[in-house]
């Protein structure tokens, strides 16, 4: 069995600065800004009104659908306003403004608990109840992605503890600070999914959270703790099941394609850790770090908190210049600090004024090839960096697999022309998809 | 608070940090050594050799730059890199305006009317060379011979050819191995091949010194090692076949390695990433396809060396590998063509 | 006298003396079709089809008028016949095989004002082969323009991308490139001598 | 473009076709006419303009003669007089003198040059055993460089006098010819070469190494089969 | 057939001179049309044999052009192409032997070529194009000047080449006994470098006169 | 005797060779319908779509099918439609002409920018990174998609970044309907010179903060209309074309001038109130 996945990159870690630091909860905002579109799916129907008075756990939001989670009040307070709110992406949806009260310790629990015995299609549904997503950043609905589709199997649960984007440390703190949870949570996926064998898959820069949960197996529990490399994109849930099982997932596939299902750590944590209790998720630990910011660290912070709130407190400086929601390879830079933060946000960074080199000279393609040894699964970028160039973007896709490209940055990082081959691939895959959508109507001979 | 305009770009926010000029910059400092060999062997005539070609081929980029309103891409190095590798593959004593000739043909028709760098077909240098191969045969194979009496202070006077003129040639003039073991089977000492005691073009005769520039490009890892490696191991397993066939016929390995261009062109040429193809399978088709060329046309060929010819192929070729080899993407069968 | 080896022929007429880098026989298509891989390499073997056909046809041909005495009518009896053989063979794919033609018989009309045919045809007569190196000769020539055809296709499709100049767009550009690539031909010059 | 404008599909008529073969047989005649009528009057003229050129290049190889006479090598490893009509035979030109005395044979030779097939005439002088002079036929060889073997004084002043002599058995060449470079000519059986263009010349000394190696010995033992032909063009 | 080539015989009758200067000039058939490029390469390494070719090929295409035009109506559609190359072996076929009887040396230096200005496109596109539509004297005079624009071009490459590549023009020589030659431009690159050279200039042109 | 060979034998070859193309002819013919040709070269070879079909040579067999008219294709000339239609003796089928219009006003004269975009420079580039760092997430991105994607030259970007449409070079192929992110282009007969110039569903002062001449919904211009000419949805006044809307009543009101009449000559004319804002400083905007 190979120990990791082919090509990679090694971008500087800057984990140090805050992975000694424990968890803080984050005091609350005066005014909470809750958008209903914080996971892949169809947005939370609202089911309060303006004016209302809502306790922290209530349910504000049902999940509309399938493809959908209900949300949760992260504090007590009044409902002001029901409109639109601006979200990362630059556009305004839907959300609540909640006016939070002072000091109310008063809290709620709709839901039922969920014990670990319950039946699997229970533990799926209390999953949905309490709103959890995957909170590694992509926010895709936990109960979706642990359904089991019928005449599949799932044999291994992954646990991912790896990550590779550097700055973020919420995973490795979650893993020291709440292993018990984390055992918790792996037995109703255990149960859910019915797998067999559990491995959970920690960089090697987090030798101690790996040493400790090895330590806490409990006992008759099949988990085996697994330290891979430390490269980037080691996370990427299609990198880890090759570096832990040897196995490919197929293109356009699915994880469960090669039966085995990725759960995220702290999303596994916060399972094991809600679903007792039948609460709902109201807020998530978030690595606030970067050299634009004084106080660095892993905070607790509650679902809605605007960000320009967060930075105030943190200490960020005035002339702040760039932040991102994420992590510096995949994160999404933000133009607006009265966006909130979201179920996906798994980390702040911030840069100064002086932080930023901005002399990246554009050079054209020179073909080194150093992208081409830096994709994980072995595109050839500057191929396609040329043909998005040209706006051939059907080649791209049918020749030349476009749509494997999973966004991880490694081409760009490593590119000395500085070519943002990246923006050039979600641009060509949102234009191919809006092509597919309008193609009909456009050929009709 | 928070009064600055916010900046959004696209992700990764982090980059690796080396750029293409930085790139070419290195490439640049490895073949100083290389250089200077040359000024020490062959003297005050290889240094006006490199000299105009590197100011013809900088010259020529910025005229054509200013003439189609372009930002002169002067600074990006690849013009200087371009003159010095035409500058090392001319003989000592080529008169002063052909080299510069070449300059202006190299980058003029090598590289401009492509596009500029990154969209050059063919290594640039080596199109510059061609052109004047078959523009001025004769002038382009008379050497000089190395190490000469004075070699520092009197300048040959085909070097100062009038332009346009034909050059005269003096006495000075010595043969190439290569040369001298096609037409007359005269083998040179391996030792003397590497160390460079020998004459040919300005560049090439030392072996070992073209070998440490290129090592410390593969060390900075601003070159891609498997080329050369190929392009060498090619050479000398064939030409070892063909040596263990007959050794009188065939030269030997280490003689095939050494002589020529073959070092120059592996190391400094064929390695040129915009004419290379991008995936190392291909990479080392490349290096195999030229190394063969330069077996089979040095010893079934009508001319003496080939390594040019054969670098220029494989570069002609590079879009055909680049079609055919490709890596297998992650998650799909066998890669389909 | 020494004979040439029909491995001789077939390197002499691909290589050495490419008909389209040395002999310019072909130009039309060789700028016309090149510019796709996926054409050019049809069109090549296309050509390299039609080739050793016509060069059979001339061998035969050639026989019969120094058999009635008729030198003269060489030209026009190998025009007419390649020309109304080409129109055949299209005419027979066209019916056999709608797929082949859609993929190769679009050029077969190309091919009958395609010099690099009638030169097989009056090239072998003038060297005076036989049959068999007549095929040497023909495959060889069809192989040398199928490969030039190939490279610059392969040349052109990443020219494509690139940011060539406004005035070197085109045919002037494509010229060059051949001029380039004729003279790295050059280095197979005295191969096998 | 416009008349098709008129015609409507489906009118294959046999009509048609009879329009279609007179067009086509028609024209094919008159085409036929005009070629022979071209052919016939320049036929002459041609013939007498090729086989001056032929002769003349004859006439330049071997010094001295008057008339030639055509031989065409059979398959036995005879010569025999020919026409010389067929060019799949391997021909020879005998040379002679007002009194019909033999002088010398021309000797077609070819082979692989720089660029293309190089094709040469030398002359062969029996008595002498020399090769006494030398011409190229057909070259392709690089302007300016390869191409002065049919200039350079030096080069072919090689060809006056180089020696062929012959084995006591009169089976082989003694010293057969070979290229040299330019200067370090010692033998009389060595072609030296030009700087520059060390190909070009060297492919000329192995090409007259190779056929004066097979058709020398073939000559001399043959001398008799070269009388004067009556038949044979004169001038 | 090209868009350009319908066009020219869709417009409207234009006077004779006019379609005689269209030849030479505004669609030059090597510059403009870029067709009928073999024999342009192949022979115009000295200006001797651009000139002689370039005849050759005007009195074949003049000549074709005429009796085509005169037996348009004779020929039906669908033997056209036949019969128009029957026509143009021909003529080349007559030409082949006026030359070989006026100078064998000549005939040595075009070699193959004169044959094959049978599959010149050139002269089957102006035979399609033009004359299987217009009348004998419209056909003639595009002839002509379809013609001598094809001399002119060729010339064009022919002096530039053996200027540079012999430093000489008709074999006169022009320079100084010192001129170093440029072999290149007799070899075979020469050719498609100069000709490049040659659509560049008239490219930049062309882009001048669009842009004003 | 060589005079009777070259006739026998070209005589015979051609004969032969007749022979067989006369039975090729009938054996092997593939009809094609030549007017296809003929329509094809009378079409303009822009190959641009407009007309729904993948180029000019499906719509030629198209229209000789008779399945379209020659009034589908809005890039030929007013004869050229006229000629195709005359020759396949239809009804040339003429359509309005039809032009695209942008609903954005938003320059950057009058639009806030929140944060400044480094990269491509490109609209669909840039929506994709927090939707390009414009105040309103509706408004126009200024990068120019539009302007390079038209193939007639119709589109300039002025001075604001706002694309400005020449009415009398646009065929309404819809390439730039198709390329801006943020749907802002929409094909409409020419006669439609009523236009709202906004496309934000905001409402109030929310909009102002963004955007100086955004629409806040205060649905003056709905009040003023005659009927159902103009109706309220979304916070944007919805203008019922059906209706007679050829009328500049609606604009007078409206305090920032989002709903517009696009004079042919003049450009955007804005009602009288709207015209206040303008005034106090910044340039006018929209108008070429």
């Amino acid at each position: 069995m190979k120990d990791s996945f082919k090509h990679g990159v090694h971008p500087p870690e800057n984990k140090e600065e805050t992975n000694k630091l424990p968890i803080r909860q984050f005091s609350f905002a005066p005014l909470i800004i809750l958008p209903m579109q914080q996971h892949i799916g169809a947005p939370s129907k609202i089911i309060v009104r303006e004016g209302q008075e809502v306790a922290r756990g209530q349910v504000l939001a049902a999940a509309d659908g399938y493809m959908s989670v209900p949300m949760h009040s992260p504090v007590s307070g009044t409902i002001r306003k029901i409109s639109k709110v601006p979200v990362i992406s630059g556009q305004m949806t839907e959300g609540i403004f909640l006016e939070s009260f002072h000091s109310s310790g008063q809290e709620v629990s709709e839901g039922s608990p969920i014990s670990v015995d319950a039946s699997p299609e229970q533990i799926l549904k209390g999953i949905q109840d309490a709103g959890i997503v995957g909170l590694g950043g992509a926010a895709f609905p936990t109960h979706v992605k642990l359904k089991i589709p019928d005449g599949k199997s799932c044999e291994f649960l992954v646990i991912n503890g790896i990550e590779c984007e550097p700055y973020l440390t919420t995973d490795h703190r979650v893993m020291l600070e709440q292993a018990d949870d984390i055992f918790m949570g792996i037995r109703y996926l255990l149960k859910c999914t019915g797998a067999k064998e559990v491995i959970i898959g920690i960089e090697a820069n987090k030798q101690d959270a790996a040493d400790l949960l090895t330590q806490k197996i409990p006992a008759g529990m099949p988990v085996t703790v697994k330290v891979v490399p430390v490269k980037y994109p080691q996370g990427a849930e299609k990198m880890l099941i090759t570096s832990l099982l040897g196995k490919e997932v197929p293109s356009g596939g699915l994880p469960i394609d090669v039966h085995a299902v990725v759960v995220n750590v702290a999303t596994t944590a916060e399972i094991g850790r809600l679903l007792p209790h039948g609460q709902g998720i109201q807020e998530r630990v978030i690595t606030i770090s970067g050299p634009g910011v004084k106080k660095k660290g892993n905070y607790l912070i509650p679902i809605g908190t605007p960000l320009r709130y967060v930075l105030e407190q943190v200490g960020a400086a005035d002339n702040i210049s760039e932040v991102y929601m994420g992590g510096p390879m995949m994160g999404v830079a933000v133009s607006n600090l009265d966006i909130s933060i979201t179920k996906g946000t798994s980390g702040i960074i911030v840069f100064g004024e002086q932080d930023i080199n901005k002399t990246d000279k554009i050079f054209p393609c020179i073909k080194c090839g150093a992208c081409v040894g830096a994709c994980p699964i072995s595109l050839n970028p500057s191929k396609l960096g040329i043909l998005a160039k040209a706006e051939a973007y059907e080649t791209m896709a049918d020749d030349f697999h476009l749509m494997d490209c999973f966004e991880c940055g490694s081409c760009s990082f490593v590119c000395p022309s500085n070519i943002p081959l990246v923006q050039y691939f979600r641009l060509s895959k949102s234009i191919l998809r809006k092509r597919k959508t309008a193609k009909p109507a456009a050929v009709n001979v | 608070m928070f009064s600055k305009t916010l900046h959004i770009s696209t992700s990764p926010h982090i980059r690796k940090g080396v750029s293409t000029d930085t790139i070419m910059q290195n490439v640049v400092w490895a073949m100083m050594p290389v250089l200077i060999f040359a000024v020490f062997s062959f003297g005050i005539n290889a240094l006006l050799v490199i000299v105009t070609a590197v100011v013809s081929s900088v010259l020529t980029e910025h005229v054509l730059c200013k003439w189609s309103n372009k930002e002169s891409t002067i600074s990006d190095w690849s013009a200087v890199i371009t003159g010095i590798l035409l500058g090392l593959t001319l003989p000592p004593i080529f008169p002063l305006w052909m080299t510069f000739l070449g300059g202006v043909f190299s980058v003029a028709i090598g590289k401009f009317v492509f596009g500029g760098l990154g969209y050059n077909l063919f290594n640039p240098a080596l199109v510059g060379r061609a052109f004047l191969q078959a523009a001025f045969p004769v002038a382009i194979t008379t050497w000089q011979s190395a190490f000469l009496e004075g070699r520092f202070f009197s300048i040959s006077s085909s070097v100062l050819a009038f332009p346009f003129a034909e050059p005269k040639v003096d006495s000075i003039s010595g043969a190439t191995p290569l040369s001298a073991f096609k037409f007359d089977h005269v083998m040179t000492d391996s030792s003397d091949l590497a160390l460079g005691l020998i004459s040919g073009s300005t560049g090439e005769t030392s072996a070992v010194i073209i070998i440490l520039g290129g090592i410390y490009l593969i060390a900075r890892k601003m070159m891609n090692w498997r080329i050369p490696v190929s392009i060498l191991s090619t050479v000398f397993v064939l030409s070892g076949i063909l040596y263990l066939i007959d050794d009188t016929i065939y030269p030997s390995p280490l003689f095939m390695l050494f002589s020529g261009g073959l070092m120059l062109g592996a190391v400094f040429m064929a390695t040129d990433m915009v004419g290379s193809p991008i995936t190392p399978l291909g990479v080392v088709i490349y290096g195999f396809f030229i190394g063969l060329l330069v077996v089979v046309i040095r010893v079934w060929g009508g001319l003496p060396e080939g390594v040019m010819y054969a670098i220029l192929l494989g570069n002609a070729l590079t879009p055909q590998i680049d079609n055919f080899i490709r890596p297998r993407v992650y998650g799909t069968k066998k890669t389909k063509s | 006298m020494k004979e040439e080896s029909l491995w001789f022929i077939f390197i002499n007429a691909s290589l050495i003396n490419n008909f389209v880098l040395a002999y310019f026989l072909g130009i039309c298509p060789f700028l016309g079709v090149s510019g796709k891989m996926e054409t050019a390499s049809k069109m090549g073997a296309a050509v390299t089809f039609v080739m050793i056909i016509s060069s059979v046809c001339a061998y035969g041909i050639h026989l019969l008028l120094v058999a009635i005495n008729a030198p003269f009518l060489q030209l026009i009896s190998y025009i007419v016949v390649i020309a109304s053989t080409v129109q055949l063979v299209e005419m027979i794919i066209k019916k056999m095989s709608p797929a082949l033609f859609r993929s190769l018989g679009i050029f077969l009309p190309l091919i009958t004002t395609n010099c690099a045919i009638l030169g097989v045809a009056l090239f072998q007569t003038s060297k005076g082969y036989g049959l068999a190196e007549s095929l040497a000769y023909s495959f060889g020539a069809g192989a040398g323009f199928t490969l030039a055809l190939v490279l610059m296709a392969g040349l052109r499709e990443q020219l494509d991308f690139a940011d060539v100049p406004k005035v070197v767009k085109g045919t002037a550009i494509t010229l060059l490139i051949a001029g380039i690539l004729s003279l790295t031909f050059m280095g197979f010059s005295g191969l096998g001598s | 473009m416009s008349e098709s404008k008129t015609r409507s599909p489906g009118t294959q008529t046999n009509d048609g076709s009879k329009k279609m073969l007179i067009a086509m047989v028609g024209i094919g005649v008159v085409c036929a006419l005009l070629i022979v009528f071209t052919y016939e009057g320049t036929f002459g003229r041609i013939e007498m303009l090729k086989a001056e050129a032929l002769e003349q290049a004859v006439f330049k190889v071997l010094p001295g003669i008057t008339k030639t006479g055509i031989f065409e090598l059979t398959s036995e490893g005879k010569f025999i007089p020919s026409d010389g009509k067929d060019r799949t035979k391997t021909l020879v030109y005998a040379g002679y003198d007002d009194q019909n005395t033999l002088k010398g044979i021309a000797i077609e030779a070819k082979g692989q040059g720089y660029a293309d097939i190089l094709k040469v005439l030398y002359g062969y002088d029996p008595a002498s055993q020399s090769i006494v002079g030398f011409y190229v036929l057909e070259s392709k060889e690089t302007p300016g460089l390869g191409d002065k073997i049919e200039k350079d004084e030096n080069f072919l002043s090689n060809f006056n006098g180089l020696s062929v002599a012959l084995s006591e058995d009169f089976k082989t060449v003694i010293n057969k010819v070979i290229p040299v470079k330019f200067g370090t000519k010692e033998n009389s059986w060595e072609v030296e070469g030009i700087t520059g263009a060390t190909i070009s010349t060297r492919a000329i000394g192995n090409i007259m190494g190779e056929s004066t190696a097979t058709m020398i010995p073939l000559i001399y033992q043959q001398q008799e089969s070269f009388a004067f032909a009556p038949n044979a063009p004169t001038k | 057939m090209s868009p350009e080539l319908k066009n020219i015989a869709l417009k409207d009758a234009p006077s004779s001179t006019d379609e005689f200067i269209k030849g030479l000039w505004r669609e030059n058939p090597v510059f403009v049309q870029v067709i009928g490029m073999c024999p342009v390469l192949a022979v115009s390494n000295s200006a001797e044999n651009a000139l002689a070719m370039g005849l050759a090929t005007a009195f074949v295409l003049v000549m074709s052009n005429v009796l085509i035009s005169s037996l348009r109506n004779f020929i039906p559609k669908q033997v056209r192409i036949a019969t128009y190359i029957l026509i143009i072996a021909t003529f080349v076929t007559m030409v082949d032997y006026a030359i070989q009887a006026i100078s064998v040396d000549l005939h040595k230096s075009l070699g193959a070529f004169i044959s094959l200005i049978v599959v010149n496109c050139m002269i089957l596109s102006r035979a399609e194009a033009f004359a299987s539509k217009n009348t004998v004297s419209k056909s003639a005079i595009d002839g002509l000047g379809m013609g001598f624009g094809f001399v002119f071009a060729l010339f064009c490459l022919g002096s530039v080449r053996e200027i540079l590549g012999n430093g000489s023009i008709f074999g006169f020589p022009i320079f100084p006994e010192s001129y170093q030659e440029w072999i290149i431009m007799i070899l075979p690159a020469g050719g498609f470098f100069t000709l490049a050279f040659w659509l560049l200039i008239f490219n930049h042109y062309k882009l001048k006169k669009a842009k004003s | 005797m060589t005079i009777l060979i070259a006739l026998l034998s070209l005589g015979g070859l051609t004969l032969f060779l007749a022979v067989m193309l006369i039975i090729a002819n009938k054996k092997l013919y593939v009809y094609e319908d030549p007017r296809i040709d003929e329509v094809e070269a009378m079409l303009p070879h822009a190959n641009c779509g407009a007309c729904g079909y993948p180029g000019c040579r499906p719509f030629a067999e198209a229209l000789v099918k008779g399945e379209m008219l020659p009034g589908k294709c809005s890039v030929s000339s007013e004869d050229g439609r006229n000629a195709i239609a005359a020759y396949l003796g239809v009804d040339a089928g003429m359509e309005e002409k039809r032009v695209a219009r942008l609903a954005c006003a938003g320059g950057s004269n009058v639009a806030v920018v929140r944060a400044e975009y480094e990269g491509l420079s490109s609209c669909r580039g840039a929506a994709l990174i927090s939707g390009g760092g414009k105040g309103c997430s509706w408004g126009c991105l200024g990068h120019g998609d539009c302007e390079k994607v038209c193939d007639f030259d119709a589109i300039s970007m002025n001075e604001f970044g706002i694309p400005i449409v020449d009415e009398a070079k646009c065929t309404a192929c819809g390439d730039c309907v198709e390329v801006c992110p943020k749907d802002l282009f929409s094909l409409h007969p020419i006669s439609h010179r009523l236009w709202v110039a906004c496309k934000s569903l905001e409402a109030g002062d929310g909009v102002l903060e963004d955007c100086e001449v955004g629409c806040t919904a205060c649905g003056k211009c709905a009040m003023d209309a005659k009927g159902d000419l103009i109706t309220m949805k979304y916070n944007l006044p919805v203008i019922n074309y059906s209706a007679n809307h050829q009328t500049q009543v609606p604009i007078q009101r409206c305090p920032t001038g989002a709903i517009v009449w696009l004079d042919e000559k003049q450009g955007p004319i804005k009602g009288a109130e709207a015209k206040k804002i303008i005034r106090k400083g910044k340039l006018k905007m929209g108008e070429s």
